[in-house]
C-alpha cells in the first residue's frame, strides 16, 4: 500500500476493483465502512461478480474478467477529455510535460521495437525521453508539443470511448459514465479517491499494467501522496509484505535490490547500471545510495568474508540469466530439470496453475522437503485420494521429508502488514509434539550443510561456509538478534563526513537510519528499508502507543513503518510545489519555513525547501511520477488492453494482436490454452471470506462456515444447462476438469460483450483433497500456466471453461 | 469454581413468585444493534460465537448458497442469511445475522414450563439455564422468531445467550467484539437507539428513504435490534417477521387456559363432593335385590 | 331373610386388565401432563424422576394409553351406540342426579352417561394422540410447522383438560353409584345393581344359558 | 457503556427473598432472583499479544492460554483468541478466519513429528529430527556438488545452483524470513520464491 489501512478513513471515494476487500480483508475493510459512515465517502465496486463488497457499495458495475485496462483507460480518456484532472499536480509531479523520442509509436496493438520472431520488444530505445546536452529531459511546460507525455497519453487512450469500454468490458455505458463522473469528482484538491486492489488485478497477463493504469489515474487526479488517496495493494499473507521486502524471490535481494545478471560479470558492471543519475536538475534520485545498501547487506550476509578486495563477496551471489519464478520452476520440474525442492509453508500443488503439470513436476523430483504446520496436498501429492488425486504411489519415486513447523502462536518475531508497518508478536505456548520454529529449522539445515562443506569441501563451499550466522545461539537464534542484524549496526566508528574527527556512530551501535549506511564496509545491515526498526532506543516494532495526534490515522508510535517510519508514501505530494497543502481539508505535510512539518515523516529531505524544485517522487531519477513508464515495463510504456490468454474474443482494438504480445509461453504449454468454441464460458477464481487460501480448510469452524467446493453461475446459464442450486456440475478447461456444487445466483449476470451475452462462472480456490472440508479437486486443475508479462503472476482470474450437469463424485452425499 | 457469577433477574420461567419490584435493581438495559447496511456477511460473528461458546457444530455440505450452516442449530446460535433481492435492474444482496432477538416480552420464557429454565436478567438479556431445561421445546412454540433449537444429544434448548458471561464482566458479546465493520454494536439500549438514528440519517442520504430501526413493539421491543435499509419490508431480509408478536395460540395456552383449566378441574371435584354430601350415594335397595332374585329364579326355572 | 340374587358377570378378566392399564396410564398422563402444564404443579415431575424424565416419559405413556384404549374401544364400541331410551334418560338426567331413576326406561349394558364418557374419551384420546405426536419433538419435530405445533399445544391442553373432567365424572360415578366398582375389580355386579341400573342388560344376561 | 457487573453475588443471598410456597403445598423455595451465568472462562488465562497469521491486515490478536489444572506436568494450552482492542487497524475485531484461528492452532491436521516417505511408498513413516535434517543436508550437498554451475557458457562466473528450488512461506516472521534468505542464497539457489507472485 502507498497509504495505510487507517488512512482509508480519510477518503471521499473508494474504488474497489481487482479485489474484494470485504471478503478477503474484512478488518481492513472496516476503514471503508468508517469513511462511509463518518466522512460521507461513497463506495464503488467493479467486479465480474456482485460480491460481498458490492453488497455494501453505493454503485456496483459488472466487468468481464481480464478487461480492467479497457475500463481504466476509458476512465483516463474521460478525465482528459473533460478536463477533470488535477492539472497543476500532474504538471509538477508527473512526467506529463516531458518530451518523448520521436520514433515512439503505437500501431495495431504494438509499440515501437517489436520483434515478431522473438515475441519481444527487442528495441526499446524509443520508449525514452528526449534529452538535452546536459543529459536532462526536455520538457514542454505548455503541454503543446505533440510528443509530450500527456499528449501521447491522450492519443493512446482516445480509442477507449465509453462505447468501446462497453464492447470490451461489458460495463453498461450509463454505469460506466456514472463511475467516471464520481471518480472525476476527486480531481479537485479537496477530494481524494483511494484504490483498493488485490489479486483481481495482479493475476492477469496484463497484471502489472492493470495497476499502472490505476496509478496513472491517481496521478492525473492528484491523489498520490494524499491522505485518503493512493494505490493500495491489499496483499495476501500476514507477512507477505515482509517476505517480499526480504526478497524470497528469484531475482531480488532484500530491500528491493536486484541480484546481478549474467551481463554483470564484475562488481563494476553491476554498480555501473545502478548509479541512477538524476534526469532533471536538482533531483534526489534516491537510488544513488544503492551501493551503500548493497555493501551493508553483503556485510550482513557474509560478515568478515565480504571485503573491499573481493568486491564485498560479489561472486558469492548467484547471477541470473532468466527469472526462476514459480511458473518457471514448475516448468523446469515438469521437464525433469530439477532434483530437489523445498516447500516451506507453500502448498505448490494447489498454488501454481495447471495442477497436472505441477503433479508431473513433483513426481519427477528426486526429493522434496515440506516444512509446514499443517498437512498439505503437496506433502501428500503421491497419495491416492480416489478421483480427487488419482495417482499410483508405487510409480512415484520422489522421496518426501515432512517437517512439522510451529505457528504464530508458538513463536515470537516481527511481521510487516500491507501498510508496511512492522509489528512484533510474542510467543504464547509451545508447539505440539516435536514441532520446531522455522528459525530453528533453517538454522539446523544451514549449520549441518555448513559443517558438511567445512569438513568435506565440495562445489564452491565459500558462500555457505562464510555466511554470517554469528548469533549467540546459532542453532536457534533469538529473533531480536536477527532483527538487529536486519536493521544493521556500525562495524567500525563512523566518522562525520563534515568533520572526520567526530564520530557519528560508535562501532557496535545499531544504525538509527539508513542514511548512516556506508559503502566502505563500515556498516552492516541486512535490509536498508528496515533500518530504524531496532535502534539503540529499543525494538521499535514492539511500540504499542496507539495514539493518533493528528486524527489522520497515522499512529506514528505504533510499531515501525518502513521506510523511516513513514506511513504515507510520496507524502511530499500532498503539498503544492510551494509547500502549501493543496487544500486545508486534505492537509498532511507543509513547509513551515524551516522544514516539512506534519504528523508523518516526510517522504523527502526533511529540510529541502520547496524552491529547490526537488520532485516528490524521489525514488525516480526524474523526481516525478511516470505516466509514461519508459522501458521499465516489458509490454509497453502505456497500458494497453490485451485479452487473457484463454481469449474470449478477438481483441476489438486490434484483432491481429489479441493477447499480450510479450507474454512468456513455455513450449510445454503452447497447446494448453482454450478457445471459446470449445470453452464458451469465462471463469474467474477467487477467495471467500470464510477461508484463507488452503489453510483454513484444516480449521473446524471455517470448514463449518464453508464446507464444500461450489461454482457460482448466473441464472441464465443455469437455465440453459438445466442446473439447479446444489446440483453437481463439471467444469472443464483445456487443462482439466473438476466437479463442484452449483450455486445459482442473481449476482452473476451475463455480461454483454460486443453485443452478445457472455456467461461468467466463479470458482473459489480453497478446496482440496486434504482438510476438514469436503474433498474436492483443486481449482488450479483448470487454470492456465502463464503469467503476467512483467512479473509472471499466473493468470488465475480469467480463463475459459465449459460447464455441464454431472453426477456426484464418489463418496460424496448425493443430495444435501 | 467457588465464584459464581450472577445477574439479577427480571423474569423467570414458570415462576410462581412475582418478579422483584421495579427499581430494586435498576440495571441499565443493554442492546445489540445489527446494522444490516454495514454487514458484509463475512461470518466473523458466527466464528466468534462458535469459538467463544465452545460449540462443536458438525461440518455440513453446501446447498448452493452462502448460508452455512443452513439454519440455526443447537450448536450454531447465529447464522448469516443471504437474500438476493432484485428491484428493477438493480440488485441488492441483503445479508442478515439471525439469532435470538432477546425480546423484552420473551415468548420462549412465557411458554417455558420448567421453573428457571429461561430467565430474563434486569439488563434485558434472555438466557436459557440449561440445568433447569427439560427439553420440552415449548420455547420453540413460544418464540415469534423461530430461534431456539433442541439438542438431539442432551435434549436441552439452546440459543444465543448474548454472551451473558461476557456482559457480566463488562465485555461485549463475542460477535459484536469480532465484527470487522462494526455492523454489530453493543451498548445500552438508549445508546444503541441513538446510534441507529444517526445511521438511518446516513442511509436516507444515500437514497434509502425507508431506512429505519427494527425494534418490534409487538414483543415489547427487543434487545437485539436491526438497522434496515428497507424497514418498511423486514421480510425481505430472509423472512424477518414484519410484525412479530407472541402467537395468540401461545397467549391462550399460557394465559387464560391455565387458570380456567385448573378451575374447571377443581370445580368438577368440588361438585362431586357437594353432590355426594347433598344427595348421598346411589345404593341398590333390598327391593332391587329381591326383584333381581325373582327374575333369576323365573328365568332359571 | 330376603333372597340374595346371584352376582352377574359384567367384565372378563381381560377387559378388566385392559381397563386398568388404560386407567393407570391416563392418571400418569394427567399427572405428568399437568406438571408441564401449570408451574404450580411442576413439582409433580418429581414423581417421574424430574423434568427431563417427565418430558421423555409422557409421550411414551401416551402411546400405551392409545394402544390400551384402542382395545377398550374395540371391546365396547358396539355396546355404546345411542338408543332411543338414552335420549329419554338424558332428558331425565335431573332425576338421575337426584337419585330418582325409577320410572326411566330399562337400560342396556350402558346408560347414556356412560356412553357419553365412552365416546367423549374416544374422541379426545384420538385428538390427544394426534396433537401429542405433533408436539413430540424428539422424533417428529420436522414434520410440522411451528404454527401447527402451537395449534397442537392448545388443542392438546384443551383436550387433556376435557378428558380429565370426563375422567372425574367417570370416577365420581363409580364412587357415587355403590356397587359399581366391583365390576372392575371382581368383574361382577350384584343382581340388584344390575336390576336397578341396567335392567334390559340384566334380563339378557339372566336369559343366557 | 454501563453494564451490570455483579459477578460475585452469592446465590444464598438471593434465596432469602424468595420464600413463597407453591400452589398445592409443595414449597418451591429458593426461587432465585438471580441466575448464575457461565463463568467467564478467561479469568485465570494468560494473555499474549500476537498477530493474526492469515491475511496482510495482520490484525492484532490476544492469545489466551492456560494450563489444564488436572494434569501434573501440564503445559499451557491456547484456550481462546480474540482481537486486540489496542491495535489501530483492527481495533479488537477479527474476521471469520481470525475469530476461528484457535482451530488452526489446535487443528487435527497439525504436524507433530518429522515424517519420511520413501520412494514408491504409500505412506509416511515417523523419523527423528536428526535423521531428517542429516538426510536433507546430504541430499542438498549431493545435488549441489553435482549440478552447481560456477561459470556460464561465456565463462562468466555465475555461481548458481538450478537443480534445487525453494518455496518460502509468506507467513514467516521477518526474522525467520531473513534466516531463510541467508540459508537459501548462500547455496546459490536461484529458484527461490514465495507467495508474493502467486
Amino acid at each position: 500500500m502507498t497509504n495505510s489501512w487507517n488512512d482509508i478513513k480519510n477518503t471521499d471515494l473508494v474504488l474497489i476493483m481487482g479485489g474484494n476487500a470485504a471478503e478477503a480483508h474484512p478488518c481492513g475493510f472496516k476503514w471503508v465502512t468508517e469513511a462511509k459512515a463518518n466522512n460521507g465517502a461513497k463506495l464503488i465496486v467493479v467486479d465480474p461478480r456482485f460480491t460481498r463488497s458490492a453488497a455494501v457499495a453505493d454503485v456496483y458495475a459488472p466487468i468481464r474478467p481480464g478487461t480492467d485496462i479497457a475500463f481504466l483507460s476509458g476512465v483516463m480518456r474521460y478525465l482528459l477529455a473533460n478536463g477533470k484532472i488535477h492539472r497543476e499536480y500532474a504538471k509538477a509531479y508527473t512526467n506529463a510535460t516531458y518530451l518523448v523520442k520521436e520514433g515512439f509509436k503505437f500501431e495495431d496493438g504494438l509499440f515501437a521495437g517489436y520483434d515478431e520472431a522473438r515475441k519481444n520488444y527487442v528495441d526499446r530505445s524509443t520508449w525514452e525521453y528526449q534529452f538535452d546536452d546536459q543529459g536532462m529531459v526536455k520538457v514542454d511546460d505548455t503541454l503543446q508539443d505533440r510528443n509530450c507525455v500527456l499528449n501521447l497519453l491522450k492519443v493512446h487512450v482516445e480509442r477507449y470511448t465509453p462505447e468501446m469500454v462497453e464492447r470490451i468490458a461489458g460495463t453498461p455505458k450509463a454505469k460506466f459514465l456514472q463511475i467516471c463522473e464520481m471518480i472525476a469528482s476527486t480531481s479537485t484538491p479537496d477530494r481524494t479517491m483511494t484504490s483498493m486492489y488485490a489479486l483481481g488485478w495482479t493475476q492477469h497477463t496484463t497484471g502489472a499494467q492493470n495497476i499502472r493504469s490505476m496509478a496513472m489515474i491517481q496521478l492525473l487526479l492528484g491523489n498520490m501522496g494524499m491522505p485518503g488517496g493512493g494505490v493500495n495493494a491489499l496483499r495476501g499473507h500476514s507477512n507477505v509484505q515482509g517476505i517480499t521486502d526480504l526478497a524470497l524471490l528469484s531475482t531480488s535481494t532484500p530491500g528491493y535490490l536486484v541480484l546481478p545478471t549474467d551481463r554483470e560479470a564484475t562488481y563494476d558492471d553491476y554498480m555501473k547500471s545502478r548509479r541512477f543519475k538524476p534526469l532533471r536538475p536538482g533531483q534526489t534520485s534516491f537510488w544513488q545510495n544503492y551501493e551503500k545498501f548493497f555493501v551493508s547487506q553483503q556485510k550482513s550476509l557474509f560478515g568478515k568474508a565480504a571485503t573491499k578486495d573481493n568486491n564485498w563477496a560479489y561472486d558469492y551471489l548467484p547471477k541470473f540469466d532468466v527469472s526462476y519464478d514459480v511458473l518457471k520452476m514448475v516448468d523446469m520440474m515438469a521437464a525433469g530439470q530439477m532434483n530437489g525442492l523445498f516447500c516451506q509453508g507453500l502448498n505448490i500443488l494447489m498454488a501454481s496453475p495447471n495442477k497436472a503439470k505441477v503433479a508431473t513436476g513433483l513426481a519427477k523430483l528426486k526429493w522434496m522437503v515440506v516444512i509446514d504446520p499443517l498437512e498439505t496436498e503437496t506433502a501428500r501429492f503421491w497419495e491416492n485420494h480416489g478421483e480427487y488425486n488419482n495417482v499410483d504411489p508405487k510409480a512415484i519415486q520422489t522421496e518426501v521429508i515432512q517437517l512439522p513447523a510451529s505457528t504464530y502462536a508458538e513463536e515470537e518475531g516481527s511481521a510487516t502488514n500491507s501498510s508496511r508497518v512492522i509489528m512484533w508478536h510474542w510467543k504464547a505456548v509451545d508447539g505440539p509434539g516435536e514441532s520446531k520454529s522455522d528459525m530453528e529449522i533453517m538454522s539446523a539445515l544451514h549449520l549441518r550443510l555448513k559443517a558438511l562443506y567445512a569438513k568435506d569441501g565440495g562445489a564452491f563451499p565459500e558462500p555457505i561456509v562464510d555466511t554470517a550466522w554469528d548469533y549467540k545461539k546459532p542453532e536457534n537464534p533469538d529473533p531480536a538478534e536477527v532483527l538487529k542484524d536486519i536493521n544493521g549496526y556500525a562495524l567500525e566508528d563512523i566518522p562525520d563526513p563534515a568533520d572526520p574527527s567526530k564520530v557519528l556512530l560508535a562501532a557496535g551501535k545499531l544504525l538509527p537510519t539508513f542514511a548512516m549506511m556506508r559503502d566502505d564496509g563500515k556498516t552492516s545491515g541486512g535490509m536498508w528499508i528496515y533500518t530504524g526498526v531496532y535502534t539503540e532506543a529499543g525494538n521499535m516494532s514492539m511500540r504499542r502507543d496507539a495514539s493518533d495526534p493528528t486524527g489522520l490515522g497515522i499512529h506514528p508510535n505504533w510499531g515501525f513503518s518502513w521506510p523511516a517510519n513513514r506511513r504515507v508514501l510520496y507524502n511530499r505530494a500532498s503539498a503544492d510545489p510551494d509547500g502549501k497543502p493543496w487544500s486545508q481539508r486534505k492537509k498532511y505535510l507543509e513547509w513551515n519555513g524551516q522544514r516539512w512539518a506534519g504528523g508523518d515523516v516526510p517522504d523527502y529531505g526533511p529540510t529541502i525547501a520547496p524552491d529547490k524544485n526537488v520532485g516528490p517522487f524521489i525514488m525516480n531519477q526524474e523526481g516525478t511520477a511516470r505516466l509514461f513508464a519508459r522501458a521499465a515495463m516489458p509490454d509497453g510504456p502505456f497500458p494497453e488492453h490485451y485479452e487473457p490468454m484463454d481469449a474470449y474474443i478477438a481483441n476489438p482494438l486490434h484483432p491481429k494482436v489479441t493477447v499480450n504480445p510479450v507474454v512468456r509461453v513455455f513450449a510445454a504449454d503452447a497447446k494448453s490454452f482454450g478457445t471459446p468454441d470449445k470453452f464458451p464460458i469465462v471463469a474467474t477464481s477467487y477467495r471467500l471470506a470464510e477461508h484463507f487460501h488452503y489453510w483454513t480448510k484444516n480449521v473446524h469452524d471455517n470448514a463449518v462456515l464453508q464446507p464444500e467446493m461450489f461454482v457460482e453461475m448466473g441464472e441464465r446459464l443455469a437455465r440453459a444447462k438445466g442446473i439447479k442450486d446444489g446440483d453437481w456440475v463439471e467444469i472443464s478447461s483445456q487443462r482439466g476438469a473438476i466437479k463442484a456444487k452449483a450455486c445459482v445466483t442473481k449476482r452473476i449476470r451475463p455480461i454483454m460483450v460486443d453485443g452478445s451475452p457472455c456467461d461468467v462462472v466463479g470458482l473459489p480456490i480453497h478446496f482440496g483433497f486434504i482438510g476438514l472440508t469436503r474433498k474436492s479437486q483443486p481449482v488450479n486443475t483448470l487454470t492456465p500456466s502463464v503469467g503476467d508479462a512483467s512479473v509472471n503472476t499466473p493468470e488465475y482470474k480469467a480463463f475459459l471453461v465449459d460447464v455441464k450437469k454431472t453426477t456426484p463424485p464418489a463418496a460424496q452425499p448425493a443430495t444435501v | 469454581m467457588s465464584v459464581l457469577q450472577a445477574l439479577d433477574l427480571r423474569r423467570r420461567s414458570a415462576s410462581t413468585v412475582p418478579p422483584p419490584p421495579a427499581g430494586k435493581a435498576a440495571a441499565v438495559e443493554v442492546a445489540k444493534l445489527i446494522d444490516v447496511s454495514k454487514c458484509i456477511g463475512c461470518k466473523a460473528c458466527q466464528a466468534a460465537c462458535l469459538e467463544w461458546n465452545d460449540l462443536q457444530q458438525p461440518i455440513g455440505v453446501t446447498d448452493g448458497t452462502y448460508n452455512n450452516p443452513t439454519d440455526l442449530t443447537p450448536t450454531s446460535f447465529t447464522v448469516m442469511r443471504f437474500a438476493e433481492h432484485e428491484h428493477g435492474d438493480e440488485l441488492e444482496w441483503l445479508i442478515r445475522k439471525d439469532g435470538c432477538m432477546h425480546c423484552d416480552d420473551p415468548g420462549c420464557l412465557k411458554a417455558c414450563p420448567a421453573p428457571g429454565a429461561i430467565v430474563q436478567y434486569t439488563n434485558g438479556i434472555v438466557d436459557f439455564i440449561s440445568e433447569n431445561c427439560i427439553g420440552c421445546a415449548y420455547c420453540v412454540k413460544g418464540c415469534p422468531f423461530n430461534i431456539p433449537r433442541i439438542s438431539k444429544v442432551d435434549h436441552k434448548a439452546y440459543k444465543c445467550t448474548l454472551c451473558s458471561d461476557r456482559v457480566v464482566v463488562g465485555q461485549a458479546p463475542a460477535c459484536a467484539k469480532a465484527c470487522p465493520t462494526q455492523a454489530i454494536y453493543f451498548g445500552t439500549k438508549a445508546d444503541m437507539t441513538a446510534h441507529a438514528a444517526k445511521r438511518i440519517i446516513d442511509l436516507k442520504s444515500r437514497g434509502y428513504g425507508n431506512a429505519g430501526l427494527y425494534d418490534p413493539p409487538g414483543v415489547g421491543g427487543t434487545h437485539v435490534m436491526y438497522v434496515l435499509h428497507h424497514a418498511d419490508k423486514p421480510s425481505l431480509y430472509s423472512g424477518l417477521p414484519d410484525n412479530p408478536r407472541i402467537s395468540p395460540m401461545v397467549g391462550l395456552w399460557k394465559g387464560m387456559l391455565k387458570p380456567i383449566s385448573l378451575a374447571a378441574i377443581a370445580f368438577a371435584g368440588v361438585f362431586g363432593l357437594l353432590h355426594y354430601v347433598a344427595k348421598g350415594p346411589n345404593r341398590v335397595t333390598e327391593h332391587d335385590e329381591e326383584q333381581a332374585a325373582e327374575l333369576e329364579e323365573r328365568k332359571g326355572a | 331373610m330376603t333372597v340374595e340374587a346371584k352376582p352377574v358377570s359384567r367384565y372378563t378378566t381381560a377387559a378388566r386388565i385392559n381397563h386398568w392399564i388404560t386407567a393407570v396410564s391416563l392418571i400418569l398422563l394427567a399427572l405428568s401432563g399437568l406438571a408441564l402444564f401449570h408451574p404450580s404443579l411442576f413439582f409433580l415431575t418429581g414423581l417421574f424422576g424430574g423434568g427431563q424424565l417427565t418430558r421423555a416419559l409422557h409421550p411414551w405413556i401416551g402411546v400405551v394409553l392409545a394402544v390400551s384404549f384402542l382395545g377398550l374401544f374395540i371391546r365396547f364400541f358396539s355396546l355404546n351406540f345411542w338408543k332411543r331410551e338414552d335420549t329419554i334418560w338424558m332428558k331425565n338426567l335431573g332425576k338421575v342426579i337426584n337419585n330418582e331413576e325409577e320410572g326411566l326406561p330399562e337400560l342396556g349394558k350402558y346408560n347414556a352417561g356412560q356412553k357419553l364418557v365412552f365416546w367423549g374419551q374416544s374422541i379426545l384420546i384420538l385428538l390427544l394422540f394426534c396433537s401429542g405426536i405433533v408436539l413430540w419433538d424428539t422424533y417428529f419435530a420436522d414434520i410440522t410447522t411451528i404454527d401447527q405445533k402451537r395449534l397442537a399445544a392448545v388443542a392438546h391442553a384443551l383436550c387433556a383438560i376435557a378428558a380429565i373432567l370426563i375422567w372425574i365424572v367417570h370416577v365420581y360415578a363409580a364412587i357415587w353409584v355403590k356397587g359399581t366398582l366391583r365390576a372392575m375389580t371382581r368383574g361382577s355386579v350384584t343382581g340388584g345393581w344390575a336390576w336397578k341400573h341396567h335392567r334390559k342388560w340384566f334380563r339378557q344376561e339372566v336369559g343366557k344359558p | 457503556m454501563a453494564v451490570t457487573r455483579r459477578q460475585f453475588m452469592r446465590v444464598s443471598a438471593a434465596g432469602i427473598a424468595a420464600s413463597t410456597v407453591g400452589a398445592l403445598g409443595f414449597g418451591d423455595a429458593g426461587e432465585a432472583l438471580a441466575a448464575g451465568v457461565r463463568p467467564f472462562k478467561l479469568e485465570r488465562a494468560t494473555e499474549t499479544r500476537n498477530a493474526c497469521p492469515y491475511c496482510a491486515v495482520a490484525c492484532g490478536v490476544l492469545i489466551y492460554s492456560m494450563a489444564d489444572g488436572t494434569a501434573k506436568d501440564a503445559k499451557p494450552k491456547v484456550v481462546h483468541i480474540e482481537g486486540d482492542p489496542d491495535h489501530p487497524v483492527n481495533r479488537g475485531t477479527l474476521c471469520s478466519r481470525g475469530a476461528a484461528s484457535l482451530g488452526y492452532v489446535h487443528s487435527a491436521n497439525r504436524l507433530k513429528y518429522p515424517m519420511h516417505r520413501k520412494p514408491g511408498s504409500d505412506k509416511f513413516e515417523r523419523v527423528t529430527w536428526d535423521f531428517a535434517l542429516d538426510r536433507i543436508a546430504r541430499l542438498m550437498k549431493e545435488d549441489r556438488d553435482k549440478n552447481f554451475v560456477a561459470r556460464n557458457r561465456d565463462g562468466v562466473t555465475v555461481n548458481r545452483w538450478l537443480s534445487t528450488g525453494f518455496f518460502g512461506g509468506s507467513s514467516l516472521s521477518n526474522e525467520a524470513g531473513y534466516l531463510t534468505y541467508k540459508f537459501v542464497r548462500s547455496t546459490g539457489i536461484l529458484a527461490f520464491e514465495d507467495q508474493a507472485r502467486i
